[in-house]
């Protein structure tokens, strides 16, 4: 039976509602109303309005409630509802969450997820379209998932709940509706395992989240240019898979990052460092990134200008020097 | 009741510290019950309920009529812009007029007005532009009208977060000896958030001439004021901050009125910030996305359906005679009329050229910008000599 | 005054909602003056000053005697080991121990403590070994003690950002049927952030057992309390969250005690969540590392002396025959002993094994912390074959 | 004379409150204390407290009272205490201050200039210690300059003030009393323009901000064995210096960046992958990165355990594949 991913996590939430009493669930309009995208839909009538509940408007404060109640036993599933409103709560998962462990030797887990529905593609209007990864995978004691398939979206996130750290879960917005016929439960690979989607020789391309059916689309279209091309889901980014990362690249030999948040010193940035590190050797160019533009998220009516299309990833498909022939982009300095 | 109104215009503001803040603090409280003018339908509320305050001009009543009846068409057209795919998403003021009409009425040109996504009508009463005013709901760009020429700031998506910087604002035109007040428009559900309470604490500290106008419409979304504060009223925030507050009948145009007007002109004179919270009602849904059915009764809506604030006001000018059938027909007209013009204006398509993706990121772009730009136009290039098409 | 104290202790908690506020903000409200059973001297203050308030029984006030004079000695000798760089830095408690000690002894030890950095001498008195209690200011990790063991948070530094932490975890409680209490104690300047009011907003919603203590201490580092916030006393918070509050002399150990175990025992009996202003003195600087001569004058320091909240105990403990010379004397040794055993155990060097960095990241290293623990160790091989020495 | 860097700030700030009455400075104890740095040491009694002032302490409403001061003509420079604790501002940061001009199409501006102490190496206790800039870097629509000499200090801050974006103005808080003699008022390069420090043929060192000594110290120590090293000083993160970088890569064919922030998804990931894409046939060994660990900064006591020092850095360069040798370190996997 064909699922959506939305209802693959409205499904890993009720079952982990289900099988521990620990685990609640809370923020804004997620009780009643199950929440602006009905991630939640159901859960407040059917297990109880003390196991999934509406909070106060106030996002550092529900980061806050939530590690308070992580470190006294309970198991907190927050929603965000959206990304750029998880930024009031930024103090408290940097300061707080992330360190609390570490803080306290030990002493003090805090067992916490904090959903994020995030990135573009869907229209909304201003602060509504955010990738903001890169603030998360860069803060140490935080673990970052970001399911881009149905089924990895229902066991990432009971990993994510069973995980005794706070763990950042993005939610790619614009693949909520996207369906598979997946059986629920499932269980997928671990936390820190990078999934091979398509097995190709020629070159690797690297995907996550929102970006990942992107990826795999123009690798499709690669295969008629007549090149073979392999595409990676990270699935995590904190922890990070380095073998399946290196062991593609050093097989291909080239490859590409995709990504929809802004590429300075984004998540982008990290695994082309990361791979020219392990696999300088092997790279008959240099790894390259597809990303949003370094510019605050655009309006709707120019959004689909700003992010990656297939027809970009293809373009730095085509630049990955098939024929030893530098990257035209960078042999001269662009304009003024 | 004239002492209680003199009271509340005494100026100064509270000092801090210990010992003496008796008397100063209930200076500073809010009425016990909400003021009102007018009773539920349009009557007249005793004279107990006004608490002091000044029954508004006649003109200015009949003007805020006029801007309602407007601002209230402009509401229905822009829902229906939604159903046309004209809009993005629509979030209507349909029953809090009151609000958004007298916050505008009180401001002088001079003055700022903070609006949140909300605030449409309040822009358009304020003389904006309506496919200015909708430009970020249309989805073409993220403010549509020059906040400077108009004395507007950007609508504020995240809550709260507009809050302190209508008192940076004020405090500075203030510091250049400018009488200019800012007017700030919060949700109930913004009040929550953090930045409210910043900037609250810090127009009392900088005594910055800054209303704050709660419109308790009470819900966020979906989330009702009885999840979002235990507080018995959100004007009871203000005394902790030093800062005078009051609650008033937000479906009350005229005490909307008088009581901004007291806090605006308050604000000017130099007495500091003034916390209103007006009870209202959101009677639609938060936008037309929303589905209003999942929490909450028809019966509640029905209800305030019945405090009306356009209608009470229309029953009231009507009795005291300054109002008459013509008038009412030629504001309805005149609604109609500019219904229209939006109509057929919002029919044409945006067009937006994707190369003011980078224009203003910087006053000046990065060397990185413009290589990403030049990267664009490359493409937007090669599309052109495909013959265009679909990015 | 049993009426105005009877009416205190009135469970339930306000309503949200228009109309009937007045009755219910009023009890909310704090008491106009703070809070006092003793004059500054020690000399019994008028019964009025009370507010109905309980005098707590004498043994609880022997003993807070006995840990304000160890708590005092322990500050002191901190402060010593600064200036012997056997701490990092210390922040000083002196004078505000009516506080210090007061939050500790009302609590249960199944209650929680929340407290700051300032609270070195509060974690002593709750029986934290004062070597695990200094841990975070020498420097060798974050948080010394264990906070399950001795339900007591890590200290925290970001100002008021424990707060919602204290009121998640009483929360928590709560719902699992304990009666736990948590007590979270934020400084004057701790009450301008966000955080704070959000937590005090959870608090009321959520009818959270937790008092929140704030020492006004008048200064946060050196911005006095007029610049701070233009309240008239920061107890008149409470009221726009619907939570009960009191403003109390935090210099009068019996008004401090008196008025925290009011409130946790409201706190505990379901009541909802207490806001207790203390008006205290920091007669130190801010820290070792702080010159105050830069900010305020002696005058003011001495003035505050002379309302010593030890000396105040101590007078009144001897007017009323509670406490001998001898008493005196042994609590003064029993604080040079303490103090004695903390010297000789400060001045080892602590050891912290460099490869700990990597433990408590997650509860299970990332490969990528594996990998660069490996790198460390790596070093570490390296400098114990060449023999060690300095990394 | 020698001059520190904390006095050669407040010079900067001095003369720009004197030629500018629209500047003004204010945020928590910058007023009668000067700063707890004492950056602002005798500003409020000098040109008097209405143009340096204390603020409430809260660092969201600093922000956006400034922002709001912008938006009406003034040109605020406000102080966050520590690096720590400018997260709460965060919010008023990335979706405020970052977006106005281009939310606006332009019509409003907001020159700002949000100072942050940064980094570690002063035995500062939780919270005191973080290099918090890769949020900044990522950010688009704030420009992000961090000086490193004393010279720069002074006209970077003058430059950020008069920018007429915002500028998040990073001070390396451990190279607040290192000297130089100076005189001031000095104008060194402009924003997007990285320094030659020093200059060498064998390998690129890139730095900033506090890492710059360890950087030039480590070049010298190679020097002794033989390698000739050039030492580059970015001094703004945004704008990025491409062709200064670029051409210093092309010209020595090996690179490593130095930072103290944690590594992962840090301004050193952005500089390898840049540097790997303009300059990849110039390369004789991978961009190597030498960073923080990827953990909370800990305590003072084992800091120096976890800041990038002089040995690293020279390992770091002992790795660049001399001798064509691939990197040791990533030959195999690491342990478990
Ligand atoms: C910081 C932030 N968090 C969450 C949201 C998502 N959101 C948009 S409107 C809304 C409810 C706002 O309620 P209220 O403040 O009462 O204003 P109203 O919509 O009723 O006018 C929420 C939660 C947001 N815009 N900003
Ligand atoms: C969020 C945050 N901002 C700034 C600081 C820096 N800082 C440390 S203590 C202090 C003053 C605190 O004053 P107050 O809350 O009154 O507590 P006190 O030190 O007087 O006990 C400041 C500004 C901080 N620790 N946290
Ligand atoms: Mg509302
Ligand atoms: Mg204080």
């Amino acid at each position: 039976m064909a699922t959506t991913l939305a209802q693959a996590l409205n499904a890993a939430l009720r079952d982990a509602l289900h099988q521990d009493d620990s685990v609640v669930v809370f923020g804004e309009d997620v009780g009643t109303l199950g929440g602006v995208f009905r991630i939640t839909d159901g859960l407040a009538g059917d297990l109880g309005e003390d196991r999934c509940f509406d909070t106060p408007l106030a996002e550092s404060g529900i980061v806050g409630f939530a590690l308070g109640m992580a470190m006294n036993g309970f198991r907190p599933v927050v929603e965000m509802q959206f990304d750029a409103f998880a930024y009031p709560a930024f103090e408290q998962l940097v300061s707080h969450a992330a360190r609390m462990r570490n803080r306290t030797r030990g002493a003090v887990g805090v067992p916490m997820v904090v959903r994020v529905p995030y990135g573009g593609g869907i229209g909304g209007v201003e602060h509504h379209s955010d990738s903001s990864e890169a603030y998360y995978v860069h803060t140490p004691g935080l673990k970052v998932a970001t399911p881009a398939t149905v089924a990895d979206a229902y066991s990432l996130l009971r990993e994510a709940i069973a995980d005794p750290d706070p763990v950042v879960f993005l939610e790619p917005k614009k693949l909520y509706w996207s369906k598979a016929d997946v059986d629920l439960p499932v269980t997928t690979a671990p936390f820190g395992t990078a999934e091979v989607r398509r097995h190709g020789t020629d070159a690797t391309l690297i995907a996550y989240g929102p970006a990942l059916p992107v990826a795999l689309a123009a690798a499709e279209a690669a295969a008629a240019d007549g090149h073979d091309i392999e595409v990676l889901d990270l699935r995590t980014l904190v922890p990070f898979d380095d073998e399946t990362v290196a062991a593609s690249v050093r097989k291909t030999g080239r490859c590409v990052v995709v990504q929809e948040a802004a590429g300075f010193a984004g998540v982008g940035a990290e695994v082309a460092a990361r791979v020219q590190e392990r696999c300088f050797h092997s790279l008959h160019a240099p790894v390259l990134r597809v990303s949003g533009f370094d510019i605050p998220y655009p309006p709707p009516i120019v959004e689909k200008y700003h992010l990656p299309d297939v027809d970009r990833v293809l373009d730095a498909v085509a630049r990955l020097q098939w024929d030893d022939e530098p990257d035209r982009r960078h042999l001269t300095r662009v304009p003024a | 009741m004239t002492t209680q109104a003199e009271h509340r215009r005494t100026d100064g503001v509270a000092p801090s510290g210990a010992g003496d803040a008796g008397g100063v603090a209930t200076r500073l409280l809010p009425s016990a019950t909400p003021i009102r003018f007018l009773d539920d339908t349009g009557g007249t509320a005793p004279e107990s309920a006004r608490g002091g305050y000044e029954m508004p001009p006649t003109e200015m009543l009949v003007e805020a009529y006029r801007r309602m009846v407007l601002g209230r068409r402009f509401d229905a057209q822009a829902t229906a812009l939604t159903k046309q795919g004209r809009l993005a998403v629509y979030p209507s003021s349909h029953g809090q007029e009151a609000c958004q009409i007298g916050g505008v009425l009180v401001l002088r040109d001079t003055d700022w007005m903070f609006p949140t996504y909300r605030e449409s009508m309040a822009l358009v009463a304020r003389g904006i532009d309506p496919v200015e005013a909708l430009t970020l709901l249309r989805g073409d760009w993220h403010c549509g009208y020059d906040p400077v020429a108009t004395r507007t700031a950007p609508q504020c998506t995240p809550l709260a977060t507009q809050s302190p910087h209508a008192v940076g604002l004020a405090y500075a035109a203030r510091r250049r000896g400018e009488d200019t007040v800012a007017l700030v428009y919060v949700g109930d559900g913004g009040t929550s958030e953090g930045d409210f309470h910043e900037a609250l604490n810090f127009a009392g500290v900088f005594k910055a001439p800054v209303v704050f106008l709660v419109q308790n419409n009470r819900y966020a979304i979906s989330v009702p004021l009885a999840k979002q504060t235990a507080a018995p009223a959100l004007a009871y925030r203000g005394v902790g901050y030093g800062i005078r507050s009051e609650q008033v009948d937000g479906n009350d145009p005229i005490a909307v009125l008088s009581v901004l007007r007291h806090a605006v002109e308050s604000a000017r004179s130099g007495a500091g910030p003034f916390l209103v919270e007006a009870h209202t009602y959101r009677v639609e849904a938060h936008t037309n996305a929303d589905d209003a059915s999942r929490y909450r009764d028809a019966a509640e809506v029905a209800a305030w359906e019945g405090r009306d604030p356009l209608t009470r006001l229309e029953t009231h000018l009507l009795a005291v005679g300054a109002l008459s059938d013509e008038d009412i027909g030629a504001a309805r007209q005149e609604a109609e009329a500019f219904a229209g013009r939006l109509r057929t204006r919002m029919n044409e398509d945006p067009d937006v050229d994707p190369r003011s993706l980078f224009v203003n990121v910087f006053a000046e772009p990065t060397p990185q910008l413009r290589e990403q730009r030049e990267w664009l136009e490359e493409e937007l290039g090669a599309e052109d000599s495909r013959g265009g098409g679909e990015h």
